[in-house]
């Protein structure tokens, strides 16, 4: 049930997208924070989350993300989600995440609009 | 309750352990497809069941490390809506002193917690709660449909 | 129980109405999934669920209309079996004076029914069966792998 | 989670293929027959049994499958299982049903067996 969340990176000429897999709690969160830390600390300053491995998060694992969100707007770069399950997508709402983060429906626009 | 009846009461209880909450969720799920809510409906009810466990894991400080719930299927003859509810023994909390969260604020602050109600008032139609020095009580609705 | 420990414990109490058994399934699959049992051996658990809750369904004749479960996640340390507890308050029975059933007896006979019990021993590795005038109470384990 | 599982039959010259979609509970099992024995009052005297969409029975479902080897075996039939679970499998071998109505893993072996 936990699936022991993977996070995993794909680097793309100062972008780099981030996948996760399985349940977002607060350790998927920690772990995908130290992949997306270790990648800023490389030079990318646009990050984007590929959530289509994920179908449940809580509101702790979220909290995490809030946090790269905040050192994104810091260093100046830019970070946005892309394949949200509808719930997930319908909470990020809830929360306003969405103005500091953008939503897009498949990571090939995603990707278009962080280098746009 | 206009006309309406319980057609299916069931009950869980779940020790305070981490991803017991998942458990939780999937009994939810299970009910909530016995009464055929759309697949999305569903996927909000578990989120906010995991969100409700959760609260209860963390914050209660309830000594018997134990979460009931209560999933109740009502409906006038045909399911109309399922109603949770989340109960522990702990400390109790008062909803009116719990600051509503905003993401300007949480950028700011240190503490990026605080949105667990937010997220079950925003996905379940009707929340109540009930707290005190007995314990919380979550009460949380979605309609069918 | 040679130094084993209970380490979950998830009560789940059921209505005994059409699909319930089909709940009571989903939980037992989310805890066997919590413990990382193989997923062949988790759908071996869920259909011994199955049986074990139709029978309390059907044969118990219990007033209350309720079943009672207890899943048990017991190991040393680490997770290794799944203890499953199904109770009804219901008239109970005699396991010893039921007869094994036999395709080649069912093929003549009228009823072809009357494979429950041999389908739970079957598929789970211990199966412990307490009947008397209070109920009856089906204990049966499967071991993690 | 019931599924209101829909049973559908293929007719192919002599023999019929019966899919089933769902939980096969008692309901779904007298759907099973109520098709088998129509296909049986058409002619046919192979049946096979696809089971690819279901993954739950219960044993008051198989015993309804049970009547329907039976009534095969009176009219000198032949009928066959294919594309079980490995739990399904497991428990129609617990019964012994299998010595009445072989197993195959996929349709065409299962149809070429019939035919045989
Ligand atoms: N079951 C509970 N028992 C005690 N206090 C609770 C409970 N649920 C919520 N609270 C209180 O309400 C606050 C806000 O909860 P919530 O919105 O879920 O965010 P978070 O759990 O991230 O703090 C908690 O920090 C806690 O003080
Ligand atoms: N919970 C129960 N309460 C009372 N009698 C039971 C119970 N479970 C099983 N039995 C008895 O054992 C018999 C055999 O059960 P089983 O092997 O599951 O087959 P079936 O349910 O098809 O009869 C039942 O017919 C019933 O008489």
């Amino acid at each position: 049930m936990t699936d022991n969340s993977t996070v995993t990176a794909d680097r793309r000429d100062g972008l780099a997208v981030i996948y996760t897999r399985g349940y977002i709690n607060n350790q998927a969160g920690e772990e995908i924070a130290r992949v997306a830390y270790s990648l800023i600390d490389e030079g990318h300053k646009a990050l984007l989350l590929n959530l289509e491995g994920t179908t449940i998060v809580n509101s702790i694992g979220i909290s995490i993300l809030i946090e790269i969100i905040e050192k994104m707007i810091e260093i100046g770069g830019r970070l946005a989600f892309c394949r949200l399950t509808p719930t997930i997508d319908k909470t990020f709402h809830i929360m306003g995440l969405t103005q500091y983060a953008p939503i897009y429906g498949d990571e090939a626009t995603a990707v278009a609009a962080l280098r746009g | 309750m206009n006309g309406q009846a319980i057609l299916r009461e069931v009950t869980l209880t779940l020790p305070m352990a981490p991803d017991m909450e998942v458990a939780a969720s999937k009994t939810a799920t299970a009910i909530a497809e016995f009464m055929k809510m759309s697949p999305d409906r569903i996927d909000e009810v578990r989120m906010a069941v995991i969100e409700a466990c959760i609260n209860a894991f963390e914050h209660s400080h309830s000594p018997d490390r134990q979460v009931t719930m209560t999933f109740e299927v009502v409906g006038k003859g045909e399911p109309e809506e399922l109603r949770i509810t989340v109960r522990d023994s702990g400390v109790g909390f008062d909803p009116e002193t719990i600051e509503e969260p905003s993401i300007e604020a949480k950028l700011r602050e240190d503490r990026k917690r605080g949105w667990g109600l937010k997220i079950i008032r925003g996905l379940m139609d009707e929340v109540e709660i009930h707290s005190g020095r007995e314990g919380t009580t979550v009460v949380m609705s979605k309609r069918r449909r």
